[in-house]
C-alpha cells in the first residue's frame, strides 16, 4: 500500500475496533446526521461536565470505514477533554477537508485525525469524514443551550 | 484478437488500440498501472482526438459562423463537418438535427424547457395540470431532476416505470402509466447502473398509441452499440460527447426536424437568431435556433475527430469486444464469495456496465482499496442514480464498466483486488 | 516595448508573447501573414493553454468529483483550482461564487430563469405583469434575448437605456427607467462595438435605490482590464473564457453568495444534486447548484492556465498596452477619407475595441478585401447587436478588436489595407 | 489576389457595372426579399413569354458587392433563357452556396455564377449571394400561378 494512502492502519484499526462505539446514558444532547448522497448515518450523544470538560461522546452508525472510524477517533480525542479545545480539533479537521488537498494539517491540533489527511482529495468522500465531526459539533450547540 | 467475429466483423486489435490511449500505460504512484474500468463515468481519449484539437487550437482557431477571414472558414468548416460526422454515426436523417449542447443533462433539459412555456404555441408542448410526464426508476439524475422541475414548473404530475428484481424495466402496468394524458416518456436506452438495454420498441408503441412522444437518454448507449436513430423511431435522443471517446463540454441533442421546428427557443443569445430589434426577436432555423451564444466549437471538433475513431474501429467490433469482456467479467465475478450482481446476470439485452455488491464491505472502501492498491479504477456510490439503488434497498454499489480499450487480463486484475479487498476486510 | 508605463507596471514585451501564440506566426495560403484584429470576437491561446488541456486530457483525464480513484482526484484538483483561480482573477468574494457555464450567453440566462419560476420562492425573483426589465440598446445580442424570452414567458416589461450619438449610455432618463418596478437591470460593463466602458457606479446607484438588482455583461471587459467584482459592488457577472485566451466551452457566472442560494436551480441533473427521489430532490450548494452533469472539465482547467498566463503579463500592463494601441488606431484611421468611427472618439471610457464605416462601401466588401488581399481578419456585420446599428441608421459595420499580442505595426497594415480597398471600389 | 479568392474580378465588374438594374415594365410578379441578418434587399420583377420563356429580370436593391453582383449575374443567365433551364441554375447554384466549400460546381450549368463558389466557405455570405436567386424562384412562383 502507498504512501499517500487514505487507508492508513489506523483507520482500518479504529473501523475494525472503533472505541466508544454504542449509546450511553446520561447524556445533555443527542443528534442524528445522515449524508444524503451515500446514506452513511450517525447518532451522536454528548454529556458535558463542569469547566467546559467533555465527560462522553457515545455514537452508533452505519457507513464506509471513513465515516465510522472518524467517529471513532473523534470519541478517543474528545473524551476528558474540553469543548473550547476540541472545537479547535473540529475546526483544524475541517479545514484540512475542505481544503482539497492543499491543506498542510497541523499534526499537534489533529493527533491521530492526521490519518484521514489523504481523504481530502476526493471530494465525494470528505463528507464521510466530516459526518461524525459535524454531528459532534451540532450536539455541542445543543446541549450548551 | 485479430480473430473474425460473426456477422463478418473484424473483431478489434486491443493492443493496438491501448497504444492510442497513453493514460493506459501511465504508471500512477506507488508503481501500479492503471487498470480503467470507470468508462461509463467518462472515457478516456486516444491522441488522435487530443492532437485534433490541439492543431486547431493553436493554428486555424476562431470564432464559427459570424467570421469572415481564413481562420473563421476554417473553424466554421471544421465545426460544422463534425455536425455532419455525428449525423452520420447515429444515423440522423438530416444534419440540421444535430444539435451541439454542453453535455447530455444540457440535452436533456432543453427538451424539458420547450414544455409548458408560455411563449410556444404548439400544442404538443402545452403542459399543465392533469398533463403527465413519464420516466423510469432507473434513470440517471439528469434524466430524472429535469422533468421534476417541469412539473414544478407547470403543475403537471411526473410518473414512472418500476424496475423488477432482475434489473429490467417492469412494462407490466405499462397501459394505465402511458396514457391519454402522458405527453412525454423519457427513459434509459442502457441503464448506467444495470447495463440494461430497454426495449425501445415497445415502449413507444404504446407511446404512439396515446399520441406522445419517446425520448431516449443514450448517454450510455451511442458509445457502445452501432446506432441507427431513424430506424428507432423515436422523437428525441440525448448523448454526451466524453463517454465515447471526445472531450467534456460537448453533448448532443437529436430531435426530429419537425418538432425541433415547433419547440420554442432554450437559451437567448447571438447566433440563435434571425433578426433582433429590442423588443422582439425572429430565430435562426435549427440546429442554430438551440445552439445560443459561442458553442463549443473545439469539443465539437474533437467529437468528430472520435466519431472517425470509433468508425475506423467499427462499432460493431467495439460492441463485439464489449461483449465478450462482459461474458468474462459476469464468471468471473460469480466466483466471488458474497458479491451479488444488481442487474442483468446474463448477456441478453444489456451493454458492459456491471454493478454490485459485496457483502458486509462498503462500495466506498471497495473502490478506494481497489485503488490505493492496485490501481483499479472503478466507480462506487450510486452512481447519479439514487432511486434505482433505493429501490435495491442499498445505499451505493461498486461498478465496473468497459470500453474497446479494455482486456481480460484488467478483469482479472479487479477480481484479484476484490479477494484483496475481501481479506483487508475480514 | 519593455519600458516602464505609469503607476510601476512594466510594459509587456509583445514580441515574447507573439511567440507563445504559434497561429501569429501562420502563412495564409498565398503567402498573407495573419494580422488577427479579431479578438473581440474570440482571442488566440498561448502554447501554456493549449499544452496544459492537452496534457490533462492524455494523462490526467476522468470525471470529476464523483470518481474515486486517482485520475478522479487529479481532474477534480485541476477542476476546482481552476475556479479558485478564475475567482481570484476577477476578485470575487468567495471561490463558491464562481459557476462555470459553457459560454457567457448560458450566464446570462441562467439568470433569466432564475425569474418567474413559479417554483422559486424568493420575492426579488418574482415576476409578472407590471413588473420590468431594464438592458440598454447597445447590448449583445446575448443580453437582449435572454430577457425578451423572460419577458415573454412572465408578461413582465422590457426597457431599455438609449444611446447617445457619440456612443455613450444615456442616463439622462434613468429616474424614470429604473423605478420601484424593476427587478432587474442588466447591461454590457464594455460595449463590443462601440468600445464604450459604461458607467457602474452611476447605475448601482440608482439600482440600489430602487431595490432592484444589478447585473454586467463583463464579456469584453474582464479580458482587458484588471478586475474587482468585490469592489464593483454589482449583484451578477457574466464573461466568457474564450475571449480570454481559454478555449470554448467555458464561460463564467459570478454572482453574490447570497443570491445564488436563493435562486432555484436551473437544469436539472446529476452533480447539482444533494438528495433525489423519484418525486422530489434537493440540492448541493452553489456553485454545484448550477452546474448539471459532467462539466466542461478540461475547458475550465485551460481557462485556468490562461488567467495564470494573463496574470503572469498583469493586466495592468494589457490594459496600457491596448490602451496604446488604440489611441494609435484612432489617429491613423482619422486619416482615411470617408471613415467614421461608431462609437468614443477619444481615450475616455473606452476600450480597444474600433467600429466604423467607410462610405460608399459595404463593410462585409471591406472584411473580405482586407482578408483576401491582406490577411487582416477584422470583423464585420452587426456584431450581435444589431439594436445598435439600427439605432445609428447602419446595416453593418467593420470593427477591429485587439489584444496583448497586437502591435501598432498591424494597424499600419489595416490602414494600408483599408486604402487599398477603398481602391478596388473606387 | 490570391486564387481562391472570393472577389473575382468578374463579381467586382458585375457590381461596378451591373447588368439589367432597374425595374422595368411589364412585369408579371414583383417580390421584396430582405436579408435581416444583414440588412441586404432587392426589389426584383419577372415578365415571362410564351413557352417558358423568361422575358425579362428586372431589379433593384442596395447590399455589399456579392448580393448586387449575384442579381446582375442573374439577370444575364435567365433573360432570354426558360423558366425550366433557369430552375435547374437555381438549383445547382443553391446546392453550390450550402455546401460549405466542399461542393464542386458544375461548371456547364452554372456559367459566370461559378465566380462565387468561394462565397460558400463563409455561412455568413452565403445568405448574400442566394438573395437575388432566392427572390428570383420566389417571383417564379408567383408569375406562373
Ligand atoms: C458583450 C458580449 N456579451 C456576450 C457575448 C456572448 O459570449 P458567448 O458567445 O461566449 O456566449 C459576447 C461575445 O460574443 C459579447 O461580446
Ligand atoms: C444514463 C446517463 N444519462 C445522462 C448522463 C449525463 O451525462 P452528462 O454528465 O454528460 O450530462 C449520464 C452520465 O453521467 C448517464 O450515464
Amino acid at each position: 500500500m502507498i504512501a499517500e494512502s487514505m487507508y492508513q492502519e489506523l483507520i482500518l484499526e479504529h473501523y475494525k475496533h472503533p472505541q466508544g462505539r454504542g449509546l450511553r446514558e446520561p447524556y445533555d444532547a443527542e443528534v442524528h446526521h445522515v449524508n444524503p448522497t451515500c446514506g452513511d448515518e450517525i447518532t451522536m450523544r454528548v454529556k458535558l461536565g463542569d469547566g467546559g470538560k467533555v465527560e462522553d461522546v457515545s455514537y452508533d452508525g452505519q457507513g464506509c470505514s471513513i465515516s465510522q472510524a472518524a467517529a471513532s477517533v473523534l470519541h478517543e480525542l474528545a473524551s476528558g477533554s474540553t469543548v473550547e479545545e476540541t472545537l479547535g480539533v473540529v475546526e483544524e479537521f475541517t479545514r484540512l477537508m475542505q481544503g482539497r488537498g492543499q491543506v498542510e494539517p497541523d499534526e499537534d491540533v489533529l493527533g491521530d485525525a492526521v490519518a484521514f489527511a489523504g481523504v481530502a482529495k476526493f471530494p465525494a468522500r470528505v463528507k464521510c469524514a466530516l459526518l461524525a465531526w459535524m454531528a459532534y459539533k451540532d450536539a455541542l450547540v445543543r446541549s450548551t443551550t | 484478437m485479430t480473430a473474425q467475429v460473426s456477422g463478418g466483423v473484424t473483431a478489434l486489435d486491443v493492443d493496438r488500440i491501448r497504444n492510442d490511449f497513453p493514460v493506459l500505460s501511465r504508471e500512477l504512484p506507488g508503481g501500479r498501472p492503471l487498470v480503467y474500468l470507470d468508462s461509463g463515468n467518462s472515457s478516456q481519449k486516444p491522441v488522435q482526438v487530443v492532437e485534433t484539437m490541439r492543431e486547431h487550437l493553436s493554428m486555424h482557431y476562431s470564432n464559427v459562423g459570424r467570421a469572415m477571414h481564413v481562420l473563421g472558414a476554417e473553424s466554421t468548416e471544421a465545426y460544422e463537418n463534425a455536425r455532419d460526422k455525428v449525423a452520420a454515426f447515429v444515423g440522423a436523417p438530416s444534419r440540421d438535427e444535430i444539435v451541439f449542447t454542453k453535455n447530455a443533462s444540457e440535452a436533456l433539459n432543453l427538451v424539458a424547457y420547450a414544455f409548458g412555456n408560455p411563449a410556444g404555441s404548439d400544442e404538443r408542448f402545452r403542459m399543465g395540470p392533469g398533463d403527465e410526464i413519464v420516466i423510469s426508476e432507473m434513470e440517471h439524475h439528469s434524466n430524472i431532476v429535469p422533468w421534476q422541475l417541469l412539473a414544478q414548473r407547470t403543475g403537471a404530475t411526473l410518473r414512472w416505470f418500476p424496475v423488477t428484481d432482475d434489473g429490467r424495466l417492469d412494462l407490466s402496468g405499462i397501459g394505465d402509466l402511458v396514457n391519454e394524458r402522458t405527453k412525454i416518456v423519457s427513459i434509459a436506452h442502457q441503464s448506467n447502473v444495470l447495463g440494461t438495454v430497454n426495449p425501445v420498441a415497445d415502449v413507444l408503441a404504446r407511446v404512439r398509441d396515446v399520441g406522445a412522444l419517446l425520448m431516449l437518454d443514450a448517454s450510455q448507449a451511442v458509445p457502445h452499440h452501432p446506432a441507427d436513430f431513424a430506424a428507432l423511431g423515436v422523437d428525441f435522443v440525448a448523448f454526451t460527447g466524453h463517454k465515447m471517446l471526445g472531450p467534456s463540454g460537448i453533448g448532443v441533442l437529436w430531435g426530429r426536424r419537425e418538432l425541433l421546428d415547433a419547440m420554442p427557443p432554450f437559451l437567448g443569445g447571438g447566433e440563435m437568431i434571425e433578426a433582433v430589434w429590442m423588443d422582439r426577436s425572429t430565430y435562426a432555423p435549427v440546429p442554430h435556433k438551440f445552439e445560443a451564444g459561442t458553442p463549443p466549437i473545439v469539443e465539437a471538433i474533437g467529437l468528430g475527430a472520435a466519431v472517425d475513431y470509433l468508425n475506423a474501429v467499427d462499432m460493431r467490433a467495439v460492441e463485439a469486444h464489449e461483449r465478450a469482456l462482459t461474458a468474462y467479467a459476469l464468471d468471473a465475478l460469480r466466483e466471488i464469495p458474497g458479491l451479488r450482481v444488481i442487474g442483468p446476470t446474463t448477456l441478453e439485452s444489456r451493454g458492459g456496465t456491471v454493478s454490485f455488491t459485496l457483502e458486509g464491505i462498503h462500495p466506498h472502501d471497495v473502490g478506494q482499496i481497489l485503488d490505493d492498491s492496485f490501481g483499479v479504477a472503478v466507480r462506487v456510490g450510486h452512481h447519479c442514480a439514487r432511486p434505482l439503488h433505493l429501490r435495491f434497498g442499498i445505499p451505493a454499489t461498486t461498478r465496473a464498466s468497459f470500453y474497446l480499450y479494455n482486456t481480460t487480463g484488467e478483469i482479472d486484475a479487479l477480481v484479484r483486488g476484490l479477494h484483496y479487498v475481501q481479506k483487508v476486510f475480514a
